[in-house]
């Protein structure tokens, strides 16, 4: 149960805070349809967290943090909303500020590119809740890519202006990337059990993806560093950057101030 | 004088509406009841665009996972709204980009609601049942409007307004069973948007200056006040449900009239509000403005990469 | 009692809420002379808070919101952490977003005017500690309104797009600007019995100053129609925008996840 | 060959050093004493810019109005620092201006510190104690600097750092004194931060390219290893004092030597930090560079108008 816990934490927080960050575009999109198509994608993610969420908290109840006595706030919430930025298991690179429309159309093909071809398959996950979750994701994310890839196309031909932001938004999200496929312990083990996939064994199938779609935009690999862990951690370990505690803040706020409320 | 052509043509017109049927962009109109039109959509239209703020600004502190999807799903519906409503008015000769220069110049309205703040995340909730309440008595004889793209719009949007009205008091019902202090929350936010949802519907009739020619178009169907009454009748039964009190002392059964009476709302703030000192005009309009001019190098991207593909079809199929 | 604390709330709250805006230019002002100097300015203002908070809570301890039994959090803490935007009772001028360095700047002129003129006559308060309050802010508040008609004149009469830009920063905050000078029954009643100021009585004397400095820089008084109450209330009755629920979310998440915390 | 006036000069450059007294700008120096006293004293001041970033962050945070006035100060201090900082730097012929350029396109360094987040109220006092501890160590010696205008910046800096590093001190025994919860939030800060810490005297001595030369000129006056050694001795007792753990099992006194044993930090780790691949270096500079940027139109405004004010002086008193 832990194990299997742990992992759908992960895989629930990068939904569940990319999600967020998506959801943020909501009034603030380029134009209407693009405000209908990030909330799209956000509603499909947050789907995706909630039935992750409520995975883990089947799997271990003891994830789930302890509320007041006679609370009504479902497991899925409880997780949400009452852990801190430490217990969150995403990869930092979801929880960074949205930036400009390049920056989020970047950090959207990478993570959706991953995603992705890790959708794929946990379809095989000997675990039938997992898997269905990722037979429904797979659809959903495949288009979540295209959309991706359609805009970097789009930006990295369209205009100088518009060439030199997506450039600019792929310098900035690149070093976070890494992340997504270094294993962590408990992906190890997922893998070993076969309810998991060891995101390892993805990198060179989706660096083949990302290639394609710099190449047929004519935009050169970014030459950027990685970002490295936070001593011996990173996002999977709760060792995050300064963004998630701000976004945390917000996001839990009113929850918080009512640990027995009914919504 | 008209010419024969032109009358009889005005006269198909009115033929048209008097057997209450639909007047379609290829049929000859007034030119000041396309005007009246294109006046009345694109505030609907611009209302739904500047309707996502108060509402999206919740979406990141919604207090469960479920209510983030339903508030982010409902906000994409206002998108969704405008965007029907905007091509409904390009049916008319003006294009979403006119418009939305008018917009965020000024030199348009949306519906005053959207000048009040949302403070609390009851007024999500209060928002669903009361402001899309009052909308959907306003929108609901809409469907039977004379000018068809408009017409066939607002089915489609009343069919999701009714759906939104009915999460919005699901939210604030389900708040009233939980605990005081969320209750005191409802009950404040039902207070704060009482008057201005009884002022959705305009001015009393007696100081409406649209209602007579657009009746007689048969762009609207009822009066402002015959519709506040309606709106009031239906409230009163769904209050009483959720345990929220109006706050109108004055709001009794009158058996005679067959309706509530009620009191008006302050008629001279609801002037201060459509003339532009509600407590939020600037705030709507600036972000507007913003959102539009960050969004424009995106845009302009697109149309490049759109006539570079067009150029190009070859590169295209290379692309997909 | 009641009066005299809600009268210190208000100037309280007007201090705390400028200042916590003008602390968000910390590591981002346009040089390292303007971070210092408006470091100063919120440290002045934080200053004024803290004494006006407490005066608040002396003279009204019920305003104090209650926290858990044994908590350590002094008065001043529990007012400015533990109170909802509804209690607040600062202007709605001071709690709106920064915006670019020329909104920052119309918005502490305007509101160092008004403060300056408020505080050398609550100079004579018969209340000894409100006096002795404004008899300390009066020098620190005459700096403050100085930089800021001294950084309104430079921008007004810099380049092109710096008076642009000030015409813009002035019309935003100008429709702010009545609220105050709008005498709140408890400022009335603060005049009358002696211990605080009647702003309505401030307006003239305010204006001219205003009109000087707009003058010498070529600026025209802006024509934006005011910001209306809402309902029957505005800032002063804890009818707020939407900026400073948001602004308190985070202000306030550390304080309230200790609420027995020491610091 | 030198010319014998050259040689003249360097001999009184050399005197000066041996006799331990200040070389001051207008004197002759050897280029390569410049260059690197340029590189030194500007690391130095846009550490002490990039360093308001991290406890910055948390001044809209602060959880008593006391923290949020102590730290507002701080980080202003750390303004005033690279202030004196870049003003030393200017005596050597190199403008402020240049410097920033040299920072915001990652040409020039600052401490590694700064690449590590602060993840809680906890690292404001960590930061204090640990990181201007550590601060302090490098800089005492330094305020006997052989170059003058960055020897008496030092003096004024490091009287206001030992009040800082108390007042981190004093936050996180405040905090001891708390809750259970505030307990862990300290331990796990100090968890964070020790090995970063230990990495800010740079790498070995074995290791280190610059600190023969540096101490030949007089620039340093201690090597990275013996001033890594004083911290940690000076560490440990406050340590306990506060009731934390250092994280490191085989921190232990060695009566032999005098000193603390100690478990070196991950080399590797501080190579990739100082080398841009640290948890904050690109989110540091593009915080620098925005703000920069974001300033360009104010600093830009107060030029034109200075010049304006000096071509009509009369204006300025008409304005005063």
């Amino acid at each position: 149960g832990a194990a299997l816990a742990a992992y759908c934490l992960m895989l629930g927080d990068d939904a569940l805070v990319h999600s967020h960050r998506l959801s943020q575009w909501a009034s603030n999109a380029p134009d209407l349809e693009e405000d209908i198509a990030l909330a799209n994608i956000a509603l499909d993610l947050l789907g995706q967290a909630r039935l992750l969420l409520a995975r883990a908290a089947a799997a271990d109840p003891s994830v789930v943090p302890a509320l007041p006595a006679g609370s009504p706030v479902p497991p899925e919430d409880a997780l949400a909303f009452f852990r801190d930025d430490a217990d969150f298991r995403n990869v930092r690179l979801v929880e960074g500020e949205n930036g400009d429309f390049a920056v989020t159309t970047a950090r959207l093909l990478l993570f959706s590119t991953h995603r992705l071809a890790l959708l794929k398959r946990l379809r095989d996950s000997v675990d039938p809740v997992l898997a269905a979750i990722a037979a429904k994701g797979v659809k959903e994310v495949a288009y979540h890519r295209d959309h991706a890839a359609r805009w970097c196309l789009t930006l990295a031909r369209g205009t100088e202006e518009s060439r030199r932001r997506m450039r600019a938004g792929l310098d900035v999200v690149w070093p976070l990337h890494h992340e997504l496929f270094r294993t962590h312990p408990v992906e190890a083990t997922a893998a070993e059990q076969g309810f998991g996939v060891d995101p390892a064994g993805l990198a060179a199938d989706v660096d083949v993806l990302l290639e394609q779609v710099l190449s047929v935009g004519g935009l050169d690999r970014p030459t950027v560093p990685p970002t490295g862990p936070l001593g011996r951690g990173a996002g999977r370990d709760g060792r995050h950057t300064e963004a998630l505690g701000r976004m945390l803040a917000e996001m839990q706020v009113v929850a918080r101030a009512h640990p027995t409320g009914r919504w | 004088m008209m010419t024969a052509p032109a009358q009889a043509e005005e006269a198909s017109f009115e033929a048209t509406l008097a057997r209450h049927d639909r007047i379609e962009p290829r049929d000859w109109m007034p030119e000041r009841y396309r005007a009246t039109l294109v006046r009345q959509i694109a505030q609907h239209a611009h209302s739904e665009i500047i309707g996502m703020q108060p509402e999206g600004a919740w979406i990141t502190r919604a207090p469960s996972l479920r209510r983030k999807a339903i508030l982010l799903a409902k906000v994409q519906d206002e998108a969704g709204h405008g965007l029907y409503l905007y091509s409904a008015c390009e049916t008319l000769g003006v294009s979403r980009q006119e418009l939305t220069e008018k917009l965020i110049e000024g030199k348009q309205k949306y519906s005053s609601i959207f000048n009040y703040p949302t403070l609390s995340y009851a007024d999500v909730g209060t928002i669903g049942w009361l402001v899309d309440g009052a909308a959907i008595c306003n929108q609901v004889p809409l469907c039977r409007t004379s000018y068809g793209p408009y017409g066939r719009a607002m089915i489609r949007v009343c069919k999701e307004e009714s759906f939104h009205q009915r999460q919005g008091f699901e939210l604030l019902a389900t708040m009233m069973r939980g605990t005081d202090a969320q209750r005191a929350m409802v009950q404040e936010s039902v207070d704060r948007f009482w008057w201005p949802a009884l002022m959705m519907f305009g001015p009393p009739d007696a100081d409406s200056s649209h209602t007579a020619q657009s009746m007689a178009w048969g762009i609207k169907r009822d009066t402002n006040d015959e519709l506040r009454q309606k709106f009031v009748d239906m409230t009163v039964p769904q209050a009483r449900a959720l345990g929220v009190t109006l706050p109108d002392p004055d709001l009794v059964w009158n058996d005679e009239k067959g309706g509530h009476d009620f009191t008006q709302p302050d008629w001279a703030e609801f002037r201060d509000v459509v003339s532009g000192s509600g407590p939020c005009n600037a705030q709507r309009v600036a972000h507007r403005r913003r959102a539009h001019e960050d969004g424009a190098w995106v845009r302009e991207a697109a149309s490049a990469f759109a006539r570079r593909q067009q150029q190009e079809p070859q590169q295209q199929e290379a692309v997909s």
